[in-house]
């Protein structure tokens, strides 16, 4: 039996003006197990701490029962203590009997009774506790980026200026995301490109950054530290070292698509480079939409490249690669506006999304940065910005607020007046939502400037009439019914997870919130990471956000991978699950319930604990039928004996023990 | 003059009749006014859908029942298939007619409607109004 | 007569309910002496059976206090901890235990307030109540 | 085949075309609309109230007597009957509640109501059953260089649990239209409300109403109007009178029912009968465009 030694203090009066701890130290001096037991003023002063090293040499103590405040405030001084005199931390237990007992309790016989029975509880817990040490593993230094927009960039770029080596992953030929396609940014107004095109410059520059474009990640195995990452690369069919970029394939290719860049609002050949500041800057070849590369079918383009760039044999391949954090920055992609009946289901091609009209401000947009709708040519008079539009609409579409629609809402009517100074912008809302350094300053002065019209309400219905699209909207100001003949009406559509997203999140066992955002594991405290250890996220795909929002939460993402990478090794708490293996049934009922993936069936079906991975929550304990599962120092019969200890009194008076179950 | 706003007239007893009535929460409503917006009658109402909305959040239950508002709708349901928070306002509508309504007031005396030629008006009519507007 | 005191086992969550707990201390809050603490890390370590064990054990009243929906430190515990005890209830009902025994709180390391109310106003309830009836305990707990 | 059929009032009245080219289109179909016996009118309008039971008795009384007659289904040639009868039979089936008030309520009847009938809109049988492509195979007189706008008007799209198809967006009678050899036009006005019933109360804003369905239907260049709800007919038809002396050059425009334009593209002659319950003659039209 453990030689358990109990440290009884006064508080000064805090504790002792309320609990009898003379009555105390007479009531447990037999107590089984406990050894030594005294009280003392101030158990946390130097004093005090000499008493307990002395008592516990002289004692031969191996477990400690400090009877003071709440564990927060000194179990880890306590712990010092213990293992200054070779005992292991976890043989300490705090039994608070002052924020829980005398702060809170008047009568002295009641509390000291009380009293009593906690720290009678801590010693039937300290009876069972076993000696445990952290748990710990190797850490891989080098980090994977899943996600080429602004916010996959800054944390590569972070992370590889703090030496770190870096993979990028981004499944479309080049980097830059949706930040590439926009005109001005909010709230100062500077060109996208010209400063996003220097970071793009720099990371393909850079000698810690490994990039993989046109790929995806098909499963990441192992834990922290330790990660396998499969990722698949599909072939550009053109050799960046060789082609000069010359662009004689296009002009032989035959088909003729959609720019995913312009928004659908050009066109591009089936051999392509998705815009001109590409990285990496080569052509790719769409096999979706090419003819087919044998001479048959076509083969057009290979025919017309003289410096012989391409070669239509590159097969997919597949990569492993260790590493040791992830980091998510797959960013968003915009409601299809074809879910909206009452905009028309996206078949006005004069009712385009913001991204759209984003292209038609653009000077490298399909007009050439003239504002011109796409569907005749003509300069719009009349402008009509819907906000909210999919957002905020929990009956139809999105509940959420998509965050950044207000701000590009107004800043596209403020372009739009800067290109047509005799048109007129109108803009419904709901609210205005302009929370961030200088956004509402920016509206301000948009309103009072440029002189765009808020109507404040919903717009019901947008439909066509001659060469107009009719607005018909409500202003709730002053209850008057509005119609707008627009020539040109641009919806805010809310932000949504990435396309095929949630099929990647899948594949990382991560979790998602309702609406298929990644889930952070804290909302306040730890924004930054998800709850599966090693996982970090960033910038939209976390949840819609703007710019310096993604920036600021990249470099954040980045500082918490290069504090995890400084490491040689990473420990982790040891209160953790276990499993009997002998009780366990193989039903891996624990093995859906873990929230961290901490828990899998091994070779003979029997459930086991990632000691990396387990955050000891205990949900998997509970959850198992078998009772086989269970926390360390916190196990089904401490409890139970806790649980004993507090109800004695009623036991010895009604049932014996044995009888009961 | 203010308009008065207190606890107490907040939570009236006709204020719950009518989310009774109708099994619609008033406060679900945050004034889009998409309501209004597509409302084909709006033109003709003192009160337009979403104020009656926000007014019965205030629970100034009598002053939509006095309004003429209620009884120009025309039951179309546009307002409900487009509330972003599902709200059916028809209903909430339907509700305040049903009130008066049930203390036997009537919007219109069968023998006094704009009807000239009772020969040409289909039943359909007849009974959907009086059925309506008559308590 | 003396009056009756309940006896109450109270398991709460480490990051929320035991931090309000110490909260309701530090602003010396009073409340009945009647609940004695077991700190789980989650609310959700918190097995039927140690419920069940308790009630046989002769507690009169189980408190669980956890984090608000959402703020879960292990993210979704306290929802599993939810639907346990909601299925918990309707089994002590049939074993004849009332089931206002039973209460599950959500309170956050800032409500020391709501953690002294719902102390005061368990006890009483379960004061209310009375012992909790000895027969019940033996035959279902031992035959289920 | 026979199909169960439910009129309601307006069909036996100011609507007898209506039923009557409805029961002669079905009969080249090969279809016998069986009329049952003991309907009582539905009440019209559907009572949006939550606690009143009352006022949903009639709809499921017409579900009892179908069912005591042998039928399991009941078609309805009226968007609102369609309408009423659906809703009332929802709302009732939803709540175990509601259910067992009205049963108790209807204790005296020989047979207990156990929700087991289905109403459909004939156009549900049209496309779904007999399909519009078997339709297009039958039209010997089609309706060629008919430029016609479907007016669907409220109570087939809305509430929107009950649309017959998309309730922003419907197409299931323009493409009915379109077997029948017409050209089926698009016009924003088409699901807007014609005013319903203030035309016996506020007749003003009916008259308003229909002006502005009529005028955007014209302005995309539609010959008639087509509807299925007696209501909305007679709005849009009637009122013509008072819009043309409310807005000056309006020229009048023709209302038909779908099943009018289905028996006449089936090769059934046009009934002078029918002509007489119309108020704008829709004959002058007919003829230009040698459908009769
Ligand atoms: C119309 C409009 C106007 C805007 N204007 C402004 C403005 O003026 N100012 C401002 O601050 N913000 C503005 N924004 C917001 C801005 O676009 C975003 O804040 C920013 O782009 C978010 O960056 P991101 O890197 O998180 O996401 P993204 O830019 O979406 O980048 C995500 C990247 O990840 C890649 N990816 C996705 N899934 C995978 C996968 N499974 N595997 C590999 N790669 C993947 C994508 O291809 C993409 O390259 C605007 C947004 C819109 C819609
Ligand atoms: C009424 C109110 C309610 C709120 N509610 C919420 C909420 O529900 N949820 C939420 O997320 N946020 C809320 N917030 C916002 C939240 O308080 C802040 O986001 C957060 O506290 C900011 O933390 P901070 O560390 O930046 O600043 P602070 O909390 O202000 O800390 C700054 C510290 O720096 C010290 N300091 C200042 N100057 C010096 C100096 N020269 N030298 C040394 N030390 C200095 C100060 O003494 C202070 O300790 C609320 C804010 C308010 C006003
Ligand atoms: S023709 Fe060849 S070299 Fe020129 S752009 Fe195309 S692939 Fe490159
Ligand atoms: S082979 Fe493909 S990419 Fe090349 S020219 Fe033909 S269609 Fe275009
Ligand atoms: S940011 Fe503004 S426009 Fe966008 S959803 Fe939120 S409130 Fe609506
Ligand atoms: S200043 Fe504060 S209260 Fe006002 S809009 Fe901004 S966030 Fe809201
Ligand atoms: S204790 Fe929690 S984290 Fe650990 S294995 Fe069990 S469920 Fe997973
Ligand atoms: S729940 Fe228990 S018995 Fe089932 S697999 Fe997990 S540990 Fe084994
Ligand atoms: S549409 Fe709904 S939420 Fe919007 S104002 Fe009307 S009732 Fe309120
Ligand atoms: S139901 Fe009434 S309030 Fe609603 S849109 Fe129709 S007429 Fe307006």
């Amino acid at each position: 039996m453990k030689r358990i030694g109990v440290f009884i203090c006064h508080c000064g009066v805090n504790i002792k003006d309320t609990v009898d701890v003379e009555l105390l130290t007479e009531q447990l001096e037999n107590y089984p197990g406990v050894v030594h037991i005294e009280n003392y003023m101030f158990m946390c002063s130097d004093p005090g701490q000499n008493q307990i090293k002395a008592a516990i040499e002289e004692n031969k103590l191996d477990g400690v029962v400090i009877a003071a405040c709440s564990p927060t405030l000194h179990e880890s001084t306590f712990q010092n203590v213990i293992e200054e005199m070779g005992i292991n931390k976890y043989q300490l237990e705090i039994a608070n009997i002052r924020e829980q007992c005398s702060w809170v309790h008047n009568d002295k016989e009641e509390a000291t009774r009380k009293a009593n029975l906690i720290i009678k509880t801590a010693l039937e817990k300290l009876r069972l506790n076993e000696s445990l040490s952290p748990v710990s593993s190797p850490m891989t230094k080098r980090v994977m980026v899943i996600g080429g927009g602004i916010a996959g960039i800054q944390a590569a770029l972070d992370i590889a200026d703090g030496g770190y080596e870096v993979l990028l992953v981004e499944k479309k030929p080049s980097i830059g995301g949706h930040m590439i396609q926009l005109s001005e940014t909010f709230p100062t107004l500077d060109c996208s490109q010209c400063i996003l095109t220097p970071k793009m410059v720099q990371l393909a520059k850079h000698k810690n950054i490994k990039l993989y474009v046109n790929s995806e990640v098909e499963k990441v195995e192992g834990f922290v530290g330790n990660f396998t990452a499969k990722i698949n690369r599909k072939p550009q069919y053109v050799n960046p070292d060789i082609c000069t970029m010359c662009g004689d394939c296009i002009d032989n290719c035959p088909v003729v698509v959609p720019s995913e860049y312009d928004e659908g609002l050009s066109w591009r050949k089936a051999i392509y480079v998705p815009f001109p500041q590409a990285i990496p800057a080569t052509f790719t070849i769409d096999t979706e939409n090419c003819l087919g590369f044998d001479p048959i079918a076509c083969g057009e383009c290979r025919k017309a490249c003289k410096p012989e760039a391409i070669n239509y044999d590159k097969k997919p391949e597949t990569f492993e690669e260790k590493i040791g954090a992830i980091i998510l920055a797959t960013g968003y992609d915009l409601y299809p506006v074809e879910k909206m009946a009452e905009y028309g289901y996206g078949k006005f091609p004069d009712v385009l999304n913001g991204l759209q009209f984003e292209r038609i401000l653009s000077a490298t947009g399909p007009t050439g940065g003239k504002m011109l709708r796409p569907s005749d040519g003509k300069i719009p008079k009349e402008i009509v910005f819907i906000q909210c539009s999919g957002s905020r609409d929990p009956e139809r579409h999105n509940s959420y607020c998509s965050k950044i629609c207000c701000m590009y809402s107004l800043k596209h009517a403020k372009l739009y007046k800067h290109k047509v100074h005799d048109g007129q912008p109108y803009i419904f809302y709901i609210d205005i939502r302009s929370g961030g350094k200088r956004y509402e300053e920016f509206i301000q002065q948009a309103v009072s400037e440029d002189g765009v019209i808020y109507i404040r309400g919903k717009v019901a219905k947008i439909y066509k009439e001659d060469d107009k699209m009719i607005v018909h909207g409500m202003d709730t100001l002053t209850g008057k019914k509005i119609e707008i003949k627009a020539d040109l009406v641009v919806l805010a559509q809310s932000m949504i997870p990435s396309e095929g997203v949630n099929k990647l999140i899948q594949n990382l066992k991560l979790s998602t919130d309702e609406h298929g955002f990644l889930n952070e594991a804290h909302p306040k405290l730890r924004p930054l990471e998800s709850i599966q250890s090693g996982f970090y996220l960033t910038g939209a795909a976390q949840g819609p956000k703007d710019i310096p929002d993604s920036v600021a939460q990249a470099s954040g993402a980045a500082a918490k991978v290069l504090a995890l990478m400084s490491q040689q090794e990473i420990y982790h708490e040891p209160i953790i699950a276990w499993v009997d293996e002998e009780k366990c049934s193989g039903c891996g009922i624990c093995i859906s319930t873990c929230p961290y993936g901490a828990r899998a069936l091994n070779f003979d079906g029997i459930a086991e604990v990632n000691e990396v991975l387990c955050e000891g929550c205990g949900a998997c304990i509970s959850a198992c039928p078998s009772s086989a599962s269970q926390q360390r120092n916190l196990t089904d019969d401490q409890i139970n004996n806790m649980i004993d200890i507090i109800l004695q009194d009623n036991l010895e008076n009604s049932l014996e023990k044995e009888d009961m179950i | 003059m203010f308009y008065k706003l207190n606890n107490k007239a907040i939570k009236n007893s006709l204020s719950e009749q009518v989310q009774e009535i109708s099994a619609q929460n008033v406060f679900d409503c945050y004034q889009c006014g998409n309501c209004s917006s597509g409302c084909p009658v709006v033109d003709y109402m003192d009160i337009s859908p979403n104020q009656v909305m926000r007014l019965a959040q205030f629970g100034a239950i009598q002053e939509i029942l006095d309004s003429e508002t209620i009884w120009i709708c025309s039951t179309c349901l546009q307002c409900s298939s487009r509330c972003p928070k599902g709200i059916d306002v028809s209903k909430v509508m339907e509700a305040f007619r049903a009130i008066n309504l049930r203390k036997r007031f009537s919007k219109v005396e069968p023998n006094k409607t704009q009807i000239q030629n009772i020969k040409e008006t289909p039943p359909i009519l007849l009974v959907s109004a009086m059925r309506k507007m008559t308590g | 007569m003396k009056r009756f005191e309940p006896k109450i086992v109270c398991f709460l969550c480490k990051w929320c309910t035991y931090a309000g707990a110490d909260l309701a201390g530090t602003s010396r809050l009073k409340y009945p002496a009647n609940g004695i603490v077991i700190k789980t890390l989650c609310s959700s370590r918190i097995d039927s059976e140690h419920i069940l064990h308790a009630f046989a054990r002769g507690s009169d009243g189980i408190f669980i206090g956890g984090c608000h929906p959402g703020d879960c430190h292990y993210q979704t515990g306290n929802y599993k901890t939810k639907r346990r005890i909601v299925l918990l209830k309707r089994v002590l009902e049939q074993m004849g235990i009332n089931p206002d025994r039973l209460r599950l709180e959500w309170i956050s390391a800032s409500e020391g307030n709501k953690f002294a109310r719902q102390m005061t106003d368990f006890t009483e309830q379960i004061r209310a109540l009375g012992p909790i009836p000895k027969y019940d305990r033996k035959e279902d707990i031992s035959n289920g | 085949m026979n199909l169960p059929y439910y009129p309601g009032c307006t069909l036996k009245a100011n609507a007898s075309h209506f039923e009557d080219s409805a029961i002669k289109a079905m009969e080249i179909l090969g279809h016998q609309l069986v009329e049952m016996k003991d309907w009582v009118c539905c009440g019209t309008v559907f009572s949006q109230t939550d606690d009143d039971l009352m006022l949903h008795l009639a709809s499921i009384r017409n579900l009892l007597r179908a069912k005591e007659q042998g039928f399991d289904e009941l078609v309805t040639l009226c968007s609102m009957c369609y309408n009423t009868l659906n809703r009332s039979k929802a709302f009732i089936d939803s709540d175990p509640d509601n259910l067992k008030k009205v049963t108790d309520f209807m204790y005296r009847e020989n047979i207990e109501y156990d929700q087991d009938i289905q109403v459909y809109h004939l156009f549900n049988i049209l496309k779904d059953r007999i399909k519009y492509e078997t339709i297009e195979k039958l039209v010997h007189n089609p309706l060629k260089s008919l430029r016609l706008g479907a007016y669907y008007g409220c109570l087939l799209v809305r509430p929107k649990e009950f649309a017959i198809d998309d309730f922003e967006e419907p197409t299931i009678i323009e493409d009915f239209l379109r077997i029948l050899g017409a050209e089926a036009i698009d016009y924003p006005y088409k699901l807007e409300c014609c005013g319903a019933y203030q035309t016996l109360t506020q007749k003003d804003v009916s008259v308003k109403r229909c002006y502005e369905i009529l005028n955007s239907a014209k302005k995309a260049n539609c010959d008639a109007i087509v509807t299925s709800c007696p209501l909305c007919a007679y709005n849009l038809d009637f009122l013509q009178k008072e819009i043309e002396k409310e807005y000056v050059g309006f020229v009048n425009i023709p209302v038909f029912y779908f099943t009018e334009l289905l028996a006449l593209a089936l090769g059934h002659t046009w009934e002078a009968s029918w002509s007489e319950l119309h108020a704008v003659d829709p004959l002058p039209l007919l003829k230009d465009k040698q459908l009769i």
